[in-house]
């Protein structure tokens, strides 16, 4: 970190920061919506720990992973947003624990 | 030469068993007669080239080991497929295929109205075969696997008549009791491994001395177990239950098999092992001993059986008791003389009353007979003559070979004394019956009712076996004469030895005229009391009904094991099916599944489908984890 | 609803500034100096934590989106910090950009709906969820602050690692980002485009299946 | 030549490609399934060729990295043990699959493909030379078998599958404890982490530790195998199953339980196996006379041989626990023969049914004999060979059983003859009450055998009668191996030296670098410190 500036440990520290307020949001949302947001959040820590630490260790693997959680991301959000407008057409209601078979 | 021979001796039978039970359909009877009575007379034919061929050697020569390939050989185990020819494998084979293809030849027309026409001739050269097998192994593996395929033999054979439940549960009798003598000779194999390690004859007897010890523990367990096995196959007491039930086999089946020469195979396998029974006494003793009970235990009971075969069947019993008497006391020459004489004899009996009962359609029982002689010619002539031998009259044979057992034996010290006079005493009775059986089926008037149909008489094919066997039971015993010469003997001696104490030429002269008296004397009882119908007899029966109710359980002995033996194990054998094995066994397990299918639907609820019941358990775990990790960490 | 918006939001903005003000002294304190890098630093951390709880804490979905976006580009100042412009910029376009505009679709489609008046039914776990967290808070504590990663810097200060920028200028570049792909990470990269491609049949089957449940009403 | 991966991936494959069989194209999932079969049979085939009967170890070693940060190795290979089971399994597999062609239950594609990823996972069992690897195959082996019942099964298939699933899970369970706490004992002891079979030979555990994973892997395979009284899934499972299922599951599923204790029990925990072998020699001679017993009272064929295995199966596992090199070679030889030998008599069991339409209680059949000639022959030769006469293939496995077992524990040995006389008696109530009498609760037309029962029995009644004849083919092979697999149990058990014939490296070896914690006392004290 080129002596002054910022410590790895204040990136580590917000990245488990957002890490955990996606968690509880996960666990405690009931929207699907709201979950998937969180789920973002979560990402967006873990992303956060990899481009520091690729800082840290000088080497660009990290970042080259955060794009690769970007893509995943994308994907999730993807599917996942498809999965809740199909239960949404279906039932009109959205509960995260209404959705507890595999069969609609 | 000798390398091969005995190979293709054993062959033949096996081929023609195999090319009989593999042809595709019924093959014509005509092929059938040729491939069976072919194979064996062509065994016998060979079996006579290897005899000249022995008869042209030194006496120390005559052993010849042929190994064909190592059949197994296990850590410092090592087990031949090997054959032994010598002077006592060669008398056996001799006996063995000439009587067998005279019996398989009467059986062409005996079994001419059988439908199974095949696999009677099948399943009697596969018998052929094991026997030769048994009796030209050159170690006792391969004589425990003859003596187990003779007894598969027997046991086809006794349940030919598969229709028959008397024939069949008699066949699976005769099973059991012979693999349990199977086991007593796999157990005594099991010792000479331990403490020999071979099985090959050559080596254990070379080494017996030395490894097992002179009357020590294992010499003496190994000719007990051992005897298991003689018992069981050669019908003595108590394993000899299982031989009058095998009446229940066609009458030549009888004759070869029950007769002649499988049941034989106990003598021929304690003379075989003397080498191990001069270092067990006590073994060796007890034979006698149980040999001189079976003989008149045997007896006694064949004086009031009224089926004609089963009389023949005790008188088996009680024959091979004698030869036991001589194997036990070391007189392992007039054993195998006996044997031979027996089975020529014996032969002669069973193949008369097979022409009897072929005659009668069927019918076995005594009382069904009566003045049969003048109908049926060659049966009453070879019943005739083998009745004259069995009971040792002389010039028959059986005087000979019976009476050389009894002088020797009463020349062997207490013992012998003891089963000598037993055995004396036995013969009167051997005299006794069988004239009993002569004179009912043959003299006296015809049975209540007449005969209907008239007995029909047979062909030469029935009658020239019974004619031949009738000749040698007549003057085969001349080979060996007392205080004369004795061929039997000197042939054998290589193998088995001579007892060093013979008798004087007094006691041998003693011996025989008491016995040939006691025997006239029986004759005469039994002419008295059945030579004129049947009152007399019926009249002495009732005064005798108690004893004779004793006789004609056979003792009790089958009572005896059904009682003690068969029925306690059904009873365990049901007690484990229904309690056992319901409760016990399945009971542990299904208390496990059950656990664990409980233990499953109470932690379902974590299954119910919540995506964030998962999510927190799953943390939960993971915090949980972590707190662990920390706190071992530090 | 509005008035709980208003007060979080009020809260928020105070816990915002005072959190960006301990966080630059504190690093001031910590490095020895007052850089610009730190103040920034602050502004971002601050913007991500804070936009982060209004996510998770604001009723609606709506307005919960916006605020991921507001998050997101705290992030992606974030990456800026650590020399990955490329990061940064894909973080803009793909998150910022596609995947929160995905989401606002979703919701317009849907409307702003009120969730269903059922009761939760794991109302018990609630605080079981709080304590997961604090503790998992506290794990992460105990492990960054036991863990001497003052280690790397003292290297650097040596000069034994060349700094960023200095030798390789093009740390954090695309190309780097591209050669680091092509040249290491092949396979995870045709992983991803693989991903991709069954998220996207996923999501049309997806559609079509709604539409034809749509239809059979 | 990765004869042995081969052997393993041959059926996989055809189970894989039988999936991708569309459903009305059964002939083409026949031909595909029998194919994938018999190149398995001509890969063992050519392995039998090239195996060096003289060499103890395992051969045709295939290693490939798996992930070895964590000992993991795919590494198969087989000795003369393995070689025969290998064979065994390919054979029977053939032979089921190819009876499968005339007699094509439901949905046969499924069965099919079922059927070959139950070979592979067998195959791997046998063949695997690392712990995990044993482990993984050992459980994937279950998977199809559970299939099978569960779904091509008779009645009171759902409680069989149950009972045998969680059974036998349960043994497993604990055997994957005791294999990763074998390797953490042994790490303890070597300084290497490994799940490879080969560098745990020899490694002192100490008798406490020795004794307890020694336990926990004889759990699992007393349970597979079954030893009494741990066979409470066998009536059920072998009852419920389609005979085919049946057969393999008595034919070669049994034996993984007994191989496992000949290439891990013994060799790698000699002191723990020592001090069970006596228990596990007395239950295995009372599951003889147990088994015996049952199997004469049993109420239907298939029970009669399931129960009549469980004997057979004790012979083998006395064999295996008396460490004696006869013993061992018998039991190896009767693994063999009892595979061959069950599944000849559960295909009989089958043929009668077929003419009984389904029907299997013992005494309601009768009188085979007169229309059913070939049948009644061939029975006869597979009943004998069953209860074991001298002179059948069966016999010489025994015989070689209990010679061992007499010279180490003679009671042991005369109380299993019981067994062997007890064979004859239940043997012949089924041969004799099926065949013999009039003809009643049968088709006996229908039950003769024909072409599709010739496939199944031709090849088993030859290779029965080949090691009849000449034991020492097999035999032959397998003695380097059953010497080395039993050397370390017989030195624990302080046997006379003559019977040991293989030398036991110590492991480590004595020249290896000292451990970290042993340098203290190897390095003298003035160069260790600075």
């Amino acid at each position: 970190m080129s002596g002054s500036g910022v410590p790895l440990l204040a990136y580590l520290l917000v990245s488990g920061a957002m890490f955990l307020i996606g968690l509880l949001g996960v666990m405690i949302r009931r929207n699907p919506l709201m979950v998937l947001l969180a789920v973002e959040l979560m990402l967006n820590g873990a992303n956060v720990t990899l481009v520091g630490f690729s800082r840290f260790w000088d080497t660009t693997d990290g970042q080259t992973f955060a794009l690769v959680v970007m893509v995943v991301a994308a994907a999730e959000v993807v599917i996942g947003l498809g999965l809740v407008v199909a239960v949404y057409r279906q039932r009109l209601r959205l509960n995260i624990d209404e959705m507890t078979r595999l069969r609609g | 030469m000798l390398s091969v021979l005995p190979w293709i001796v054993l062959a033949l039978p096996l081929v023609a068993c195999i090319v009989l039970m593999l042809w595709p359909t019924e093959p014509d009877r005509r092929i059938t007669r040729v491939i069976a009575v072919g194979s064996v007379a062509a065994a016998f034919a060979l079996v006579i080239a290897i005899f000249v061929d022995l008869l042209g050697r030194d006496a120390e020569e005559r052993t010849e080991v042929t190994t064909l390939w190592e059949w197994a050989a296990v850590g410092d185990l090592e087990i031949n497929l090997a054959l032994q020819v010598d002077q006592l494998s060669t008398f056996m084979m001799l006996i063995i295929t000439g009587v067998g293809s005279l019996i398989i030849f009467y059986s062409m027309e005996y079994m001419e109205e059988d439908r199974d026409y095949r696999r009677y001739f099948a399943e009697m050269t596969f018998f052929v075969f094991s026997m030769l097998l048994l009796v030209l192994a050159a170690n006792y593996l391969f004589l425990i696997v003859g003596w187990a395929f003779v007894g598969l033999a027997s046991y086809l054979l006794i349940g030919y008549y598969y229709d028959r439940p008397s024939a069949v549960a008699a066949s699976k009798k005769a099973f059991v009791v012979n693999v349990i003598g199977d086991v007593g000779m796999v157990l005594a194999a099991f010792l000479l491994i331990r403490d020999l390690g071979t099985l090959e004859y050559t080596e254990v007897f070379a080494t017996a001395e030395g490894g097992l010890g002179d009357g020590s523990t294992s010499a003496e367990a190994v000719g007990f177990l051992l005897f298991v096995g003689a018992a069981a196959k050669s019908a003595q007491i108590p394993l000899h239950t299982w031989l009058p039930d095998a009446m229940e086999g066609p009458t030549p089946v009888s004759a070869l098999i029950h007769a002649a020469t499988m049941v034989t195979a106990g003598v021929y396998m304690v003379a075989r092992s003397n080498a191990l029974y001069e270092l067990a006494p006590y073994a060796a003793g007890t034979i006698a001993v149980v040999g001189a009970i079976t003989l008149f235990m045997a007896a006694t009971i064949a004086t009031v059986q009224d089926d004609i075969k089963r009389v023949l069947a005790w008188s088996t019993v009680s024959q091979i008791g004698y030869m036991m008497v001589a194997a036990g006391l070391g007189l392992y020459g007039a054993a195998m003389f006996h044997m031979m004489t027996h089975a020529f004899f014996k032969a002669c009996l069973f193949l008369s009353a097979g022409i009897v009962i072929h005659a009668m359609l069927g019918e076995q029982s005594l009382d069904r007979m009566g003045n049969l002689r003048g109908r049926l010619r060659a049966a009453f002539v070879g019943m005739l003559v083998g009745a004259l031998a069995i009971s040792g009259i002389p010039p028959f044979s059986g005087f000979f070979s019976k009476d050389e057992i009894l002088a020797y034996a009463l020349a062997q010290g207490t013992l012998g004394v003891i089963v000598g006079i037993v055995g004396i005493l036995g013969a009167g009775l051997t005299a006794f019956y069988m004239f009993r059986l002569v004179f009912r089926a043959f003299y006296g008037p015809d049975p209540d009712g007449g005969y209907n149909p008239e007995p029909h008489v047979t062909t030469w094919v029935m009658a020239a076996p019974v004619l031949i066997l009738a000749f040698l039971a007549t003057f085969a015993g001349w080979i060996q004469v007392p205080q004369g010469w004795k061929l039997v003997d000197d042939w054998l001696d290589p193998v088995v030895g001579t007892p060093d104490l013979k008798p004087s030429l007094g006691l041998e002269a003693a011996t025989s005229l008491v016995s040939v008296a006691l025997c006239v004397v029986a004759i005469g009882v039994a002419w008295w009391l059945f030579g004129h119908g049947s009152e007399r007899r019926l009249a002495h029966a009732k005064t005798l009904a108690r004893y004779r109710e004793v006789l004609h359980q056979g003792y009790y002995f089958d009572w005896a094991f059904e009682k003690f033996l068969i029925e306690p194990g059904r009873q365990v054998g049901a007690f484990l099916r229904d309690f056992m094995e319901p409760a016990a066994i399945q009971g542990s397990i299904r208390s496990t599944v059950v656990a664990t299918l409980e233990t499953a639907r109470g932690l379902s609820f974590l299954q119910a489908g919540l995506v964030r019941l998962y999510v927190f358990t799953m943390i939960a775990g993971l915090a949980i984890v972590g707190v662990i990790f920390i706190l071992v960490g530090t | 609803m509005k008035g709980s918006s208003l007060t979080i939001g009020i809260v928020a903005t105070v816990a915002t500034i005072s959190f960006i003000v301990g966080l630059t002294l504190a690093l001031t304190l910590a490095m020895g100096a007052f850089t610009f890098e730190q103040l920034v630093f602050s502004v971002a951390a601050a913007g991500a934590i804070e936009f982060s709880i209004l996510v998770v804490a604001l009723p609606g979905t709506f307005r919960a989106t916006v605020s991921l976006i507001g998050a997101l580009l705290s992030v992606a100042v974030l990456f800026v910090l650590l020399t990955a412009p490329f990061v940064a910029v894909i973080q803009v376009i793909v998150y910022a950009g596609a995947i929160v505009v995905l989401f606002l679709f979703v919701i317009a489609y849907m409307g702003e709906r009120p969730l269903a008046a059922v009761a939760d039914p794991l109302v018990r776990w609630q605080p079981v969820a709080w304590l997961v967290i604090v503790v998992l808070a506290a794990q992460a504590l105990v492990v960054l602050l036991t863990t001497d990663l003052a280690v790397r810097d003292e290297l650097q200060e040596g000069g034994t690692v060349a700094t960023p920028g200095g030798e390789n200028p093009d740390f954090g570049g695309p190309e780097a980002i591209g050669r680091s792909f092509i040249d290491d990470y092949i396979v995870p990269f045709e992983a991803t485009s693989l991903v991709l491609l069954v998220a996207a049949v996923g999501a049309v089957l997806l559609a079509k299946r709604a539409v034809q449940l749509e239809r059979g009403r | 030549m990765p004869y042995v991966t081969l052997m393993i991936v041959i059926p996989l494959a055809a189970a894989l490609l039988l999936l991708a069989v569309p459903e009305d194209r059964v002939d083409v999932a026949k031909a595909l399934a029998v194919l994938g079969a018999l190149a398995t049979v001509v890969v063992g085939a050519v392995m039998v060729a090239d195996f060096d009967r003289s060499e103890g170890g395992l051969q045709f070693v295939d290693r490939q990295n798996w992930a070895d940060q964590v000992g993991l190795e795919w590494i198969v290979g087989v000795d003369g043990i393995s070689l025969w089971l290998l064979m065994l399994t390919a054979g029977l597999f053939l032979v089921a699959i190819a009876s499968l062609v005339w007699k094509t239950p439901n949905r046969p594609i499924a069965f099919l493909a079922l059927l070959l990823l139950g070979e592979a996972g067998l195959m791997g069992v046998f063949a695997a030379g690392n712990l995990v690897l044993f482990y993984v195959f050992w459980e994937a082996m279950l998977i199809p078998f559970y299939f099978l019942i569960g779904m091509w099964g008779g009645q009171r298939r759902a409680i069989a599958t149950t009972k045998f699933v969680i059974y036998t899970m349960l043994g497993s369970l604990l055997m994957l404890v005791a294999i990763v706490a074998t390797a953490f004992s042994a790490q303890d002891v070597t300084g290497q982490f490994t799940f490879e079979i080969a560098e745990l030979k020899g490694i002192d555990f100490g008798g406490t530790t020795s004794t307890l994973l020694f336990l926990g892997f004889a759990v699992a395979f007393v349970i597979k195998l079954p030893l009494w009284p741990f066979h409470g899934w066998l009536p059920d499972a072998y009852v419920a199953a389609p005979i085919v299922v049946t057969g393999l599951l008595a034919a070669v599923m049994s034996k993984a339980g007994a191989y496992g204790f000949l290439r891990i029990g013994l060799p790698l925990f000699p002191e723990g196996a020592d001090k069970l072998a006596l228990a596990i020699g007395i239950l295995s001679v009372i599951g003889i006379v147990y088994g015996s017993l049952l199997a004469w009272r049993a109420h239907t064929m298939r029970l009669l041989v399931g129960y009549s295995s469980l004997a057979h199966l004790g012979f083998i596992l006395l064999g295996i626990v008396a460490f004696d090199v006869q013993a061992g070679q018998g039991a190896v030889l009767q693994m063999v023969n009892h595979g061959i030998v069950v599944v000849a008599a559960f295909t009989i069991v089958g043929v009668i049914m077929r003419g009984t339409g389904g029907d299997e209680v013992i005494d309601d059949v009768g009188g085979l004999a007169a229309r059913a000639p070939r049948l009644t022959w061939v029975f006869l030769v597979v009943a004998m060979a069953s209860l074991a006469i001298p002179g059948s293939n069966s016999f010489v496995g025994e015989f070689f059983i209990l010679t061992g077992v007499f010279r180490q524990h003679i009671v042991l040995a005369v109380l299993a003859t019981i067994g062997i006389v007890y064979a004859a008696v239940y043997m012949l109530r089924l041969y004799q009450t099926s065949t013999a009498l009039r003809e009643k609760g049968v088709d006996a037309r229908r039950a003769e055998l024909r072409t599709v029962d010739y496939v199944t029995l031709a090849p088993v009644l030859i290779v029965m009668f080949l090691i009849a004849l000449w034991p020492m083919s097999l035999m032959g092979a397998t003695e380097a191996s059953v010497e080395e697999a039993i050397a370390p149990a017989q030195i624990a058990a302080e046997r006379p030296a003559d019977q040991i014939a293989v030398e036991v490296e110590p492991n480590p070896p004595p020249e290896a670098v000292p451990l970290p914690g042993d340098e203290a006392d190897t390095l003298p004290e003035d160069g260790a410190t600075p």
